[in-house]
């Protein structure tokens, strides 16, 4: 019994983290319909803001998350106009090859201007060290990293489903021509989307980083990992991929604690198996 | 005409062997990707060692051509080294940070008349795949023995090992287990993770449940051991007092200022610390560190490059520039000198360096800096891993 | 003479929606039915119902006498039951020929084929030109379908149709989106079709359905009020309440 | 207009040989840059090589994602699967006939086709990206597993492949490989051609542009996409045997996403669905990954990206397919 909420208390941290970070690639996949693969640079870029601000300014923690967002979004913005909005529509294809290039590009800047060591984001001495729950010690920044995706999880669905914006978005996103017809600046609204999964990638790398460590690579390290669960929650969908991260942290803890040698396996066969009975995820967005 | 362009390329070949000032050495590293770092430290290494012998031995001139195979890659590995061979007309390879790179160019050495000096990749039987490997880096076994050792000296009986689910995670675990079992402990159970762990938790619970007393780990340097460590505070294991034991390859210099003090207390055995306490260390450190730019990216494969570079010029002194690859190794075999890591030797029948192997201890300087103390020898190891694969 | 096509109390609904209530009707060699009704009907569920891209709650499909009722839609087109579809469908980068041909060699079953070319094949080729000439396709035979014309698109339909040689086939409203001034077009492409076909058409364009229909059904609330011919149509009273409206007093007066 | 005129227009219209032709010249320009590189790059013989290699693996892709539509980043699953079948076949079971050696991982592609077709055709879209890597880990995985057999990540080494046919000896300079190489891409590339403009082909095709037009036709969609894919895999297959003849080496990165992905890349950089942008697309990545990294390894990442972003902005269907298009336009343009 203890095993099972062991496991489970890690399956449910694991799971939150990898929620914080994917769930902007859920916004520019599902939404957008863009295959952003470059997400994990943005990721990255939130990362390194927050760890210079931090460590090597010495600033607050807090303050440097918010930073690392905002001056993600910064960078994101001209990407988002030269760029990004050039694939809108475009096949997949072409969507995939531009946006690695970004990610090469991003992790060969990253490589030059912070070197290739591991960078850290210094926490707050209240997230450091371990937690005592009784039957074991949990990380306290694992806590915060469950509280940050109740809370992002709770604020997207608000935004997306409950307001203005959020009806613009997904008219936009559903009939962009009729959209504009209706007096909706979808180019405003695709802008504006963007600049938040950018936002939110950012937040998921500082909040990530002490499981998934801040280095020029992390862009392309993870992206298979962050593309899996948006997919198999269903592109778009905030509970699907909620649910996919749970599912999928409970399904990969578990294999490792049971398992090891064969976590790889385990973890991508019930991949298989999943997508095989939801073809189009698990709570997904009929094209 | 087939055998005329035969003729002229023997001929381009044989001039350059003949009349050469310049004596080319193509290096074969990670220059970019995910272990750039290690390319890196390649150079480093050998910019210090150029840095304060000189370019010239005699008549000769050295370039070193630098080749990048960012992951592990074999037939990438082969082709630039046959690149290297033929169309730049290198006289000597060197470099190699992973395994599988290595292996595969050795089969090219003795038509190519050229030896290879391999600067890090640890797998014990590369050495034995061509007569004209020679290596200045360790092997796993050589660094994760004595370990096993240290921890039964220390009163362990029950160890666990921790491993990555790939070549060098296998050879460690081998060496800890087998010299562990044979200096009278046990090891209560033997953990194999896939190389892409991102979250350790379930791993710590794992080795917290097993009743060991300490837990041996071997993980790839980089991203993962940050991961991995901190996982090893945060479930408690470090207050439950179970001993943290590990080759060096963990706390590597580049990643202690990212791992701090999550690391302090770490056992560790490695052939060779920055914190290394020689003349010639101190000498070598602040070469490779003006090498290298950034003194804190600096880690072990610039002190195996280093050697390489020694070994290598050792060579050329020994042909006179002339190209013979056999008369070259046989130069070096036997061969010892005092490296920045301490007293070492070129073992005459494995080409494989002997050295002291160290056990370190993490602590944290005045200055807020992180290193690895030394603080007992292992001396004149030679690799266990070729007599184990008997 | 027995009936090619058979439909038996085909029964469809969605989620305690009735779309298709009991719907029978049989085909012979050579009709000409068209199947008409208001919007929502259950015009396409029947299509699809009976082509077997949507599985019935109950009720047969037959096919001279055959039950292909477990068929899936690959086969039932094998069994002679083709389909066009409302909204066209045609490879865009392909030329009308290819497309002709590839149906051809489908029909023939040598679009497995992995060398040679259906140029070599002197009676696809033969045929296929054949069946271009037809419709009047053949000026535009080498260019890829996106680059001709919309109406032009729609004979294409009718041609792939022709070269898979039904027994019976179901037209999906084959003038929809053409400009009216070319529903001519496609009338003369309907006269090109064999006589021993049986053909289920359905149409808005009332004009074409009058020209072309021998027999006409009235699907309203996924059930049939009406089987008779055009000239009865237009007189019954459930079909004018139920949908006809004033177009009915129209052609009447016409 | 009559019947003979009409017949006329048709084969003016669309004249049957004009197809051919450009495929003659095709396989003659390969033979002519063959034998090119052969003299102008005499020492580059093992880079030109490794573009065979990899140009087969792009060339198979092309085949299931140019010409099917299948989006798939594991592709390099077939390559794999061939080479490491190859090099168990020599290393193992003392197999170290070439020929044999390269028929052999034929076979083990088109069997590891035939599987990762049944599994990837399951999803559409970003399912099937995601089916494909779950495909691609679970075989590297595999290979990394069996290392008794595949010596795991420490790469299959200690392949010695004979003579080919008893004569030609793989040398130091790479000139048998090279040209081992060669007739196995002229001799697969022709097939190919020969493949792309059959009836299966054309079908596939069809597949790409509306499957359920095709399936409206009578044809079974997954059946002919898994018949394409263990021919792509048998391609991949000789892709992989052939690197493992010429470079007498395997290693786990033959099995791997990354260079699943290279592929991919390098496909849509050339241009999908005709055969030639994946050899175009192959080169010129190969080569300026091969240039820029040796003129400067630190910083070459970026400037492959930006030439991944450029020829997205600028030519927008890869290199050779918007050549394609431009050339149609200028040549349209005149008339």
């Amino acid at each position: 019994m203890q095993v099972f909420f062991s496991i489970a208390v890690d399956a449910l941290a694991y799971g939150m983290v990898l929620f914080v970070i994917s769930i902007g690639l859920s916004v520019t996949m599902g939404l957008m319909r863009v295959v952003n693969l470059a997400h994990g640079a943005f990721a990255m870029i939130g990362g390194y803001i927050a760890s210079y601000a931090a460590r090597d300014l010495g600033l607050a923690y807090g303050f440097a998350v918010i930073l690392a967002v905002v001056g993600t979004i910064i960078i994101a913005i001209p990407l988002e106009r030269f760029l990004y909005r050039r694939i809108y529509g475009a096949p997949e294809l072409t969507q995939v090859l531009m946006t690695i290039g970004i990610t090469f590009c991003v992790i060969g800047i990253a490589n030059y201007v912070f070197g290739p060591t591991l960078k850290t984001i210094p926490l707050p001495a209240e997230l450091q060290g371990p937690v005592n729950l009784g039957f074991r010690s949990i990380a306290a920044h694992k806590i915060f990293a469950i509280g940050c995706g109740i809370a992002v999880a709770l604020g997207l669905w608000y935004l997306i489903e409950r307001t203005s914006f959020g009806v613009k978005l997904r008219a936009s996103v559903d009939n962009t021509a009729m959209a504009a017809a209706l007096g909706v600046r979808t180019k405003i609204v695709y802008a504006a989307s963007f600049a938040l999964a950018v936002g939110l990638a950012a937040f998921g790398g500082v909040i990530g980083a002490e499981l998934l460590p801040v280095e020029p690579y992390y862009a392309l390290r993870y992206m298979v990992t962050f593309l899996v669960v948006v997919s198999v929650g269903g592109a778009g969908s905030i509970p699907g991929a909620l649910i996919a991260c749970l599912l999928l942290g409970a399904i990969d803890t578990t294999g490792r604690y049971l398992v090891p040698e064969y976590g790889e396996f385990f973890f991508y066969l019930a991949v298989i198996a999943i997508v095989w009975i939801f073809p189009r995820g698990l709570l997904g967005r009929a094209k | 005409m087939k055998k005329l362009i035969l003729a002229a390329a023997a001929a381009v070949l044989i001039s350059g062997a003949a009349y050469a000032d310049v004596i080319k050495i193509g290096v074969v590293g990670p220059i970019s990707g995910p272990f750039a770092i290690q390319g890196k430290n390649f150079k480093a290494g050998i910019d210090a060692y150029i840095a304060t012998h000189g370019d010239k031995i005699g008549e000769d001139t050295i370039e070193i051509l630098y080749r990048d195979v960012p992951q592990a890659d074999p037939a990438q590995a082969k082709a630039l080294a046959q690149e290297l061979v033929v169309k730049e007309g290198v006289q000597y390879l060197a470099g190699f940070y992973f395994t599988p790179d290595a292996m595969a160019v050795t089969p090219l050495l003795q038509q190519a008349n050229v030896p290879l000096v391999v600067m890090n990749a640890a797998t014990s039987a590369i050495v034995t795949k061509s007569p004209y490997v020679v290596r200045t880096s360790f092997t796993t076994w050589q660094t994760s023995a004595p370990m096993a050792k240290i921890a039964r000296e220390r009163g362990i009986e029950k160890a666990i090992t921790v491993v990555s689910d790939y070549g060098p995670g296998v050879d460690a675990e081998n060496a800890f287990k087998s010299t562990f079992e044979k200096e009278g402990g046990s090891v209560v159970e033997s953990i194999r993770m896939p190389l892409s762990t991102n979250d350790f938790s379930p791993v710590m619970q794992r080795v917290r449940n097993s009743g060991a007393q300490a837990v041996f780990a071997f993980l790839p340097s980089g991203p993962t051991t940050l991961g991995f460590v901190k996982a090893y505070n945060e479930n408690g294991l470090k207050d439950a007092g179970i001993q943290f034991l590990a080759p060096g390859d963990l706390t590597q210099e580049s990643d202690l200022p990212a791992i701090g003090d999550s690391a302090v207390g770490i056992l560790t055995t490695f052939h060779y610390s920055l914190a290394h306490d020689s003349p010639e260390n101190r000498a070598f450190v602040e070469a490779a560190q003006k090498a290298i730019g950034n003194p804190a990216e600096l880690s072990f494969p610039s002190v195996g490059a280093y050697d390489g570079m020694h070994v290598i010029y050792k060579m050329i002194e020994a042909t006179g520039g002339e190209q013979d690859a056999q008369k070259a190794v046989d130069a070096v075999k036997g061969l010892s000198w005092e490296s920045p890591r301490g007293p070492v030797s070129i073992d005459p029948e494995t080409r494989h360096i002997t050295q002291n192997i160290y056990l370190r201890e993490v602590a944290k300087r005045d200055d807020g800096t992180y290193y690895n103390k030394e603080i007992k020898t292992f001396e004149k190891q030679p690799d266990p891993g070729l007599a184990a694969a008997k | 003479m027995s009936a090619i096509f058979q439909v038996d109390r085909l029964k469809k609904s969605f989620g305690g929606l009735d779309v298709t209530r009991d719907v029978s009707l049989s085909m012979e060699k050579g009709d000409r039915i068209a199947l008409i009704g208001p919007n929502g009907a259950g015009k396409t569920t029947f299509v699809n119902l009976v082509t077997g891209h949507l599985r019935p709650n109950s009720g047969r499909v037959l096919m001279g006498g055959e039950d292909i009722s477990r068929f899936n839609p690959m086969k039932r087109v094998r069994a002679g039951l083709v389909r066009s579809f409302q909204v066209t469908r045609v490879f865009a980068e392909m030329t009308p020929e290819e497309h002709v041909a590839l149906a051809i060699l489908q029909r023939e079953g040598k679009s497995g084929r992995m060398a040679g070319s259906y140029h070599a094949l002197p009676e696809v080729m033969r045929e296929t030109r054949a069946i271009l000439e037809t419709l009047n396709l053949v000026a535009l035979a080498g260019i890829p379908v996106s680059e001709i014309a919309y109406g032009q698109q729609r004979l294409l339909e009718i041609a792939l149709a022709m070269a898979l040689r039904p027994k019976v086939l179901l037209l999906d409203e084959p003038a929809a989106g053409v400009p009216h001034s070319d529903t001519y077009l496609i009338e003369n492409a309907l006269k090109q079709l064999p006589d021993d076909l049986a053909v289920l058409m359905i149409e808005h364009d009332m004009d074409l359905v009058f020209r072309f229909a021998k027999r006409v059904i009235v699907l309203a609330a996924g059930e049939i009020i009406f089987d008779g011919s055009p000239r009865d149509v237009t007189q019954d009273a459930r079909v004018r309440e139920a949908y006809l409206g004033s177009y009915a007093h129209a052609s009447s007066a016409a | 207009m009559s019947v003979t005129e009409v017949s006329n227009d048709i084969t003016d219209a669309f004249p049957l040989r004009r197809g051919w032709q450009r495929d003659l010249i095709g396989v003659g320009i390969i033979i002519i840059a063959a034998i090119a590189g052969y003299f102008l790059f005499p020492n580059n013989l093992a880079l030109l090589t490794r573009i065979i290699a990899i140009l087969l693996l792009v060339l198979s892709l092309d085949l299931v994602t140019g010409y099917c539509g299948v989006a798939t980043l594991g592709h390099a699953a077939l390559f794999g699967a061939g080479a490491y079948a190859a090099g168990i076949a020599a290393v193992t079971f003392g197999m170290t006939e070439p020929l044999s050696m390269v028929a052999i991982g034929a076979l083990a592609g088109a069997v590891a086709g035939l599987v990762s077709g049944v599994v990837i055709l399951r999803g559409h879209g970003l399912a099937q990206l995601v089916l494909s890597i779950a495909v691609i880990h679970l075989f590297h995985e595999a290979a990394n597993k069996a290392s008794a057999y595949t010596g795991g990540s420490d790469g299959l080494s200690g392949i010695a492949p004979d003579p080919i046919l008893g004569l030609f000896a793989f040398d130091l300079w790479g000139r048998t490989a090279y040209v081992f190489g060669i007739l196995l891409l002229v001799i697969i590339f022709a097939v190919l051609r020969i493949l792309v403009r059959s009836p299966f082909g054309m079908l596939c095709r069809g597949i790409r542009q509306d499957p359920v037009r095709v399936s409206a036709m009578g044809a079974s969609v997954k059946a002919s996409l898994i018949k394409m894919y263990v021919i792509s895999g048998a391609v991949a297959g000789v892709g992989g045997a052939f690197n493992a003849v010429s470079t007498q080496v395997v290693g786990l990165d033959s099995l791997s996403f990354t260079n699943s992905a290279e592929a991919l890349v390098m496909l849509v950089l050339g241009g999908t669905g005709s055969l030639y942008g994946a050899f175009v697309g192959t080169i010129v990545f190969v080569w300026f990954e091969d240039i820029v990294s040796a003129a400067n390894p630190f910083h070459w990442l970026t400037i492959v990206g930006a030439l991944l972003i450029a020829v997205v902005l600028f030519a927008p269907k890869g290199l050779y397919g918007t050549a394609v298009t431009l050339v149609e336009r200028y040549g349209r343009g005149r008339k």
